[in-house]
């Protein structure tokens, strides 16, 4: 259906596509493996008529094309559900969904009517249950990916395109999209897919194609392929597992949270966190699970000062109870948040790699209340090889790396402050096996070192891989509370789900 | 529930700015008799109806979080065209020609000017990349040094009772100007409602690489825009120059203050993709009523414009207050 | 024609082309003073240069029944329409320094005669430089009919005498600090000039303060126009040539009275009451009393 | 090769606006053999230098993503409040009190002035989350009706040969006006890149949520660029009121806008975050430079005005065209 021949890409500085030789049948889902910055999404913005400046070769159905502009790809029958999200934000869903596409009256207005009903419908079809009016600010992240999924199937494509479409969806959703998937299948298009959850790709995909380096690698079928084999293909060598040693420690308390509450920010009689109460232990790495919505990064939010006026409970460090009313101070005391959106609140993506890292940690690097150029360089070089973050120099600018390296340097801006509890809010979203691994292996070695860690991960296989202790929390409630070694997936989404389940019982 | 709130955001934002505008109408009319008057209802109303047409066209161009500095300037430029043409047509002695132009000819050449001056601003923007805030700042030099070039630095007068019609004649009851406004008004209300370029508006403002990524033709968009705008500016200039029966070298200068003034007061976001129309013109009434009232108290000049900052500054933190509350 | 009276005192409205300018300062503040001390109740509104603002301000001072309006137009054209505006409305208009170009709109204008001002100026100018010399003007605001109403009248003088050689002609805006800048460039180009022509005091001040920096204070003659305190002193210092003085609280008082006078009955106003721009210059200077300190 | 590419890349955008600099004076001395000389060099730096001043603090203002219309009132009112207080201090009759002022008092006194409206800047933004233009143009208005109020109108002349030296005096062959300038710019070069503010500053502009998630207060920040860039608006005001000898009620009337532009053609992004004190002045020198070849050249005011703004926009394209290619 759609092939690529000798496509070479360059950006200033990086050869980001060399010589890609690709080919995508009908009927069948493809997936494009490589690691983070092996040139995946540029590709797909090749095929889909995002760059038009390109060496190379596209056929489809057999017929060389080149698309000139993304209607031009459009107008071909491909869509794509780019990896960012490309939404904006004070529109509402019918308004995304139809941006560029609109349906119009025969007066050339707007058919508002019509486009609603075909929203609906999509939304329906993707179980989200959300008015089409909905502004896309006030949707969280996994549900704007849903409106995401919804614009690229509002027209008949021939082949559809999805780059990491799951990064921020849950489970219930994901197995949403695959029915979607395989309806496509059914209806012979070709499908592209993308994604570092490699479990997905076993479930769904008929193909693989390896990118490294920005070189097609090989390409072969699924079947027959194993986890090893498919990661050992992606990154070139083995990986090593990185299951600690279960020990039965008992850990000092380094966090300890007694009835925490979080008023609404609207409804001001409703609680957004309740009663929550849980430690956190030196040296102890506790996983927080839950699904979309649940609280979890209200809750990191709450503990690291950002929302002063809603909170209610105590909260204590080293077992003084402790007020923020500001993230400084809370950094003061020793705390770290790695927020969930990295691009736009872990980094200033314009800043270079090492005045990102420095950031919180500019008194270190003064020399007679001057910042030292020399100190910051050491300290960004000290962490660019601790953390092997793979940049060209540590005045590369930020916006220039790959996911997984800009959250290793999200990661190393808190470690500079040498922090007592390190709050990760789901830090692999994104991020590829190796990278993953990475800094998994982070994680645990730091713990080692005597840090308190609080994850919030909403991927099962991650929390039972790092965690020493598991905490559910379902609506805002702690739901279970359970040590690793009794912990199950069964028993852990039993406790996400539950109390949703029994509200809505009774509603 | 949170459906319900959000369907009720649209009506709260498009009247975000009333309950300032009313506390500020009751504050006048409680100390003065005038204020309340039908006289001078239509009076604010004229008065507003240039920062209107202005406004309509700067709120499209802030809608693409972009920014205008020239429309004072294009103002000046198509009135004077306006009035040269009228009066004196064109006389090119040397070719022994002479071009008489109709009134409504007369128009359309400063209708043409302020639209090509506009489109020539979207041009420089998306051609060149350039911010729009030094582009816009060079045409309303450039503008205004042409203006004095064509009027050699003296008012065009004496053009006539049919276009001084435009600008003090009264139609139904209602002056024309408050007419000519309202109509854009209505049109700019539905074409950022109810037509794909208001929606590519929006969009381009709210985030422009999504909007391209959604095939829009950004550069498209943008010229089109800033076209309108200096369209509009045409029109406020042919207003003006209609009512004061002359065509000012130097009218119009710092309008753009003003015109912003309105905008923002009336709730759009100078980053763009957030705004209306209507609340544009609540905020163009605000500063009209202002100006009105404070004239009506008797408030010394000196004063007035503490008293106008401060009113302003009240006028938006009420707003904000309203905002947050909901 | 007068409107019936009530108890309560009759009002006038001062309405002024910008109070951003103390001579204009000067005009409004005496005239709406004086209209005060007549016993009535005033109100001073600014222009800002703007016609469309006047235009506004007559709109609302109708609305809020101003009696009579003492006007210093923005413009000798664009302010016909709102005069005829106030007429219509039965409201008698005074003009002050500035005419409207229109016999049938105010009830009576009293003028200050810039032309002639700068005729005279010329004239003193020639004299000065015994015909020959390079020469700069600064003009005031570009867009602004007074502006021009000077530069004319000079120029009907100076233009006759050919070893009299413009070599540079630049705008400062009537504003002091831009004189004293473009001043200072032009002498980077022309640095022999005999005189600098300014169309107002405040830029006068500037271009001897540009003067006194490149050293030249001495050979260069300065000429204003407005008779500005700080100008009248420095004539007298022996640092500026001449100015015209123009008499804006005379004028400002006698267009009080008008309206004073129209208020008690009487109709048959002159039409134009030309105020006289006196030269002032070195010789002339010790007939004018010092002027007191601000 | 990329880190070398990227090692350079912070001095080509430091000097980004040098090429068009560059070209203009090429330009103009081709024309005129009076542009390159001594005289004319310290010509155009003193005249320069109070937008200098007034545009190092718009930068960091604009850094922030903020921008500061209120400049040119605070400029005004500072050197008025100095100049009132050197020339009468304080007397209150009803008191029987009378208070001279110093010349370090009077001009310290202008110096709290400016600041303390910045500082207001500061507050209103940050206390009730106002768009910086909107609170900035009501203090633009505001500061100005002060200034009217303070002067009554009329400018407050003859203010002693030791204050005038600030403005017209030289020391060591270098304009008074010129080191003043020149020293603030290197404070202010030394602030941004070398202290934590310098760094807030910009992590503000670039991302205020990672800003304040990495514990910077960005509040206390913020009012900080805005008192400061108030109180570098008052040093202007004490170098234009010296230089002048007088301090105009009008002084500084649309300087926010020379000053914007002059922020903005060096290279600095009005979406905050990115930019520098150097651009800033090349984009000042740039400016400065076109007055003066104007007049050198003696060309005509009204041309002037297309010129200059066609000038601009050149400028402006080169610099993109440079920065585009390396
Ligand atoms: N606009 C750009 N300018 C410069 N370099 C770029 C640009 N876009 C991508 N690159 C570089 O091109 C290479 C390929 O990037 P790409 O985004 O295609 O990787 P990817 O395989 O999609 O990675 P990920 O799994 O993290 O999404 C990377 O080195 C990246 O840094
Ligand atoms: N912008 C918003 N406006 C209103 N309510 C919100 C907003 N964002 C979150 N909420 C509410 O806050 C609660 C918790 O959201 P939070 O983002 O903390 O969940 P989470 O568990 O981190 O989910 P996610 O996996 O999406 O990050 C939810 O009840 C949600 O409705
Ligand atoms: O005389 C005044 C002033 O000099 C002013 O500066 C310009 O207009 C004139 O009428
Ligand atoms: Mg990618
Ligand atoms: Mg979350």
């Amino acid at each position: 259906m759609l092939v690529a021949e000798n496509i070479t890409k360059r950006f200033t500085g990086v050869t980001a596509l060399d010589n890609v030789c690709l080919e995508f049948p009908a009927g069948q889902v493809t997936a494009v493996i490589g690691e983070n910055g092996a040139g995946k999404s540029t590709l797909m913005k090749i095929l889909s008529g995002v760059y038009s400046d390109y060496e190379g070769q596209i056929r489809f159905k057999g017929q060389p094309v080149r698309f000139d502009s993304i209607r031009d790809a459009q107008a071909c029958g491909i869509a794509i559900i780019h990896q960012e999200l490309n939404l904006i934000p004070y529109l509402s869903i019918q308004e995304n969904i139809f941006l560029g596409r609109e349906i119009t009256t025969r007066w050339g207005t707007l058919d508002q009517k019509a486009m609603r009903l075909k929203s609906q419908e999509l939304l329906e079809k993707l179980k989200l249950d959300i008015d089409p009016n909905t502004l896309i600010v006030d949707l969280k992240v996994g549900q704007q990916q849903v409106v995401e999924i919804a614009k690229a199937l509002l027209v008949e494509s021939a082949v559809i395109i999805m780059d990491e479409p799951t990064s921020a969806i849950s489970e219930s959703e994901v197995a949403v999209l695959f029915g979607i998937i395989n309806d496509l299948r059914a209806e012979n298009k070709a499908i592209v897919y993308i994604s570092h959850k490699l479990d997905e790709l076993f479930t769904i995909a008929d193909r693989y194609v390896v990118l490294r380096d920005g070189k097609s690698i090989e390409s072969g079928i699924m079947t027959g392929i194993d986890h090893d084999t498919l990661i050992r293909k992606m990154v070139g060598r083995d990986l090593t597992g990185i299951r600690r040693q279960l020990t039965e420690q008992v850990y000092e308390p380094l966090l300890t949270v007694e009835k925490l509450c979080l008023k609404h920010p609207v409804r001001t009689n409703e609680n957004q966190l309740n009663d929550l109460s849980f430690i956190v232990g030196r040296g102890e790495v506790v996983g927080m699970f839950g699904l979309m919505g649940a609280g979890r990064t209200e809750l990191l939010e709450t503990l690291f000062g950002l929302h002063p006026k809603r909170a209610s409970g105590s909260v204590s460090i080293d077992n003084q109870t402790v007020k923020f009313s500001e993230p400084a101070d809370a950094i003061r005391a020793g705390l770290a948040l790695v927020p969930e959106d990295r691009k736009k609140d872990g980094l200033v993506l314009g800043m270079d790699v090492q005045t990102n890292i420095s950031l919180t940690a500019l008194s270190a690097i003064e020399r007679a209340g001057f910042l030292s150029q020399q100190k910051e360089t050491t300290l960004a070089k000290k962490y660019i090889a601790d953390l092997r973050i793979k940049t060209p120099s540590e005045k590369q600018t930020a916006k220039n790396l790959s996911g997984g390296n800009q959250q290793k340097i999200v990661l190393s801006k808190w470690l500079a402050t040498h922090p007592k509890l390190l709050m990760l809010d789901e830090p692999t979203r994104g991020i590829d096996v190796n990278a993953k691994n990475e800094i998994y292996k982070l994680i645990l070695q730091l713990a080692d070192e005597g840090m308190g860690i609080l994850v919030v991960s909403s991927e099962l296989p991650e929390i039972l891989a790092i965690s020493d202790r598991i905490l559910v929390l379902c609506d805002g409630v702690l739901t279970a509370e359970m040590a690793v070694q009794d912990a199950s997936e069964d028993s852990i989404l039993k406790a996400a789900i539950s109390v949703t389940v029994s509200e809505s019982a009774n509603e | 529930m949170q459906a319900t709130l959000n369907s009720y955001r649209p009506v709260l934002t498009r009247f975000q700015s009333l309950i300032a505008l009313f506390i500020l109408c009751l504050g006048i009319s409680l100390m003065s008799d005038k204020f309340l008057t039908v006289a001078n209802f239509w009076n604010v109303l004229r008065q507003i109806s240039v920062n209107v047409c202005i406004s309509t066209g700067m709120t499209l161009v802030v809608l693409t979080a972009g920014i205008d500095l020239s429309v004072g300037s294009i103002l000046a430029l198509s009135g004077a065209i306006t009035a040269g043409l009228l009066r004196n047509g064109i006389q090119l002695p040397s070719l022994n020609l002479y071009i008489g132009f109709t009134l409504m000819g007369a128009m359309l050449a400063g209708m043409v000017t302020g639209t090509g001056l506009g489109w020539f601003n979207g041009w420089a923007i998306t051609r060149f990349k350039l911010p729009p805030f030094v582009a816009t700042l060079a045409m309303l030099t450039i503008a205004r040094g042409l203006t004095m070039l064509w009027t050699e630095g003296f008012p065009i007068t004496g053009l006539g009772d049919s276009f001084a019609f435009l600008g003090t004649g009264w139609l139904l009851g209602i002056p024309v100007p408050v007419w000519v406004s309202s109509i854009l008004v209505a049109v700019a209300v539905l074409v950022t409602n109810k037509t794909r370029l208001g929606r590519y508006i929006y969009a381009i403002g709210g985030s422009e690489s999504a909007a391209r990524l959604s095939g829009v033709n950004i550069n498209r968009i943008k010229i089109a825009v800033y076209s309108i705008a200096g369209a509009l500016a045409a029109v406020g200039g042919l207003l003006v120059t209609a009512r004061l029966d002359s065509a000012q070298p130097n009218a119009g200068t710092s309008y753009e203050l003003d015109s912003i003034a309105a905008v923002v007061i009336g709730g759009t976001s100078l980053s763009g993709g957030r705004g209306s129309i209507l609340g544009t013109v609540q905020g163009a009434i605000i500063i009209g009523v202002l100006n009105n009232g404070l004239v009506l108290l008797n408030v010394s000049p000196f004063w007035q414009q503490v008293v106008k900052g401060l009113v302003i500054l009240l006028a938006v933190i009420i707003d904000k207050r309203a905002d947050n509350e909901k | 024609g007068p409107k019936n009276t009530t108890n309560q005192p009759k009002k006038v409205a001062v309405i002024i082309s910008t109070l951003n300018n103390p001579w204009f300062v000067v005009l409004g503040e005496t005239a709406a003073a004086q209209a005060k001390a007549l016993g009535y109740e005033t109100k001073l509104f600014d222009s800002q240069n703007n016609t469309a603002l006047e235009a506004d301000h007559f709109e609302n001072a109708i609305v809020s029944g101003f009696d009579a309006i003492l006007l210093n137009p923005t413009d000798s054209d664009g302010s016909i329409v709102n005069v005829m505006k106030a007429k219509e409305a039965g409201i008698p208009v005074f003009c002050m320094d500035r005419e409207v170009n229109s016999t049938k709109a105010a009830t009576s204008q009293i003028l200050s005669d810039n032309y002639s001002g700068c005729v005279a100026i010329g004239k003193e100018f020639v004299q000065d430089l015994n015909k020959k010399g390079d020469y700069v003007e600064i003009l005031g605001l570009v867009g602004d009919n007074n502006t021009w109403n000077r530069s004319k009248g000079f120029h009907s003088v100076v233009d006759h005498y050919p070893g009299l050689k413009m070599v540079a002609q630049q705008s400062a805006d009537f504003d002091r600090n831009k004189a004293l800048d473009v001043l200072e460039s032009i002498l980077q180009a022309h640095p022999n000039i005999s005189a600098v022509f300014c169309g107002n005091d405040a830029m006068a001040m500037g271009a001897y303060q540009a003067l006194v920096a490149a050293g030249k204070a001495k050979d260069v003659g300065v000429y204003g126009f407005d008779g500005a305190d700080d100008v009248m002193n420095s004539i007298r210092d022996g640092k500026i040539k001449a100015t015209g003085l123009q008499a804006p609280q005379m004028m400002a008082k006698a267009a009080a009275q008008f309206a004073d006078d129209y208020f008690k009955g009487k109709s048959d106003f002159a039409q134009k009451v030309p105020v006289a721009v006196e030269l002032v210059d070195q010789e002339t200077i010790k007939d004018y009393a010092t002027p007191k300190k601000r």
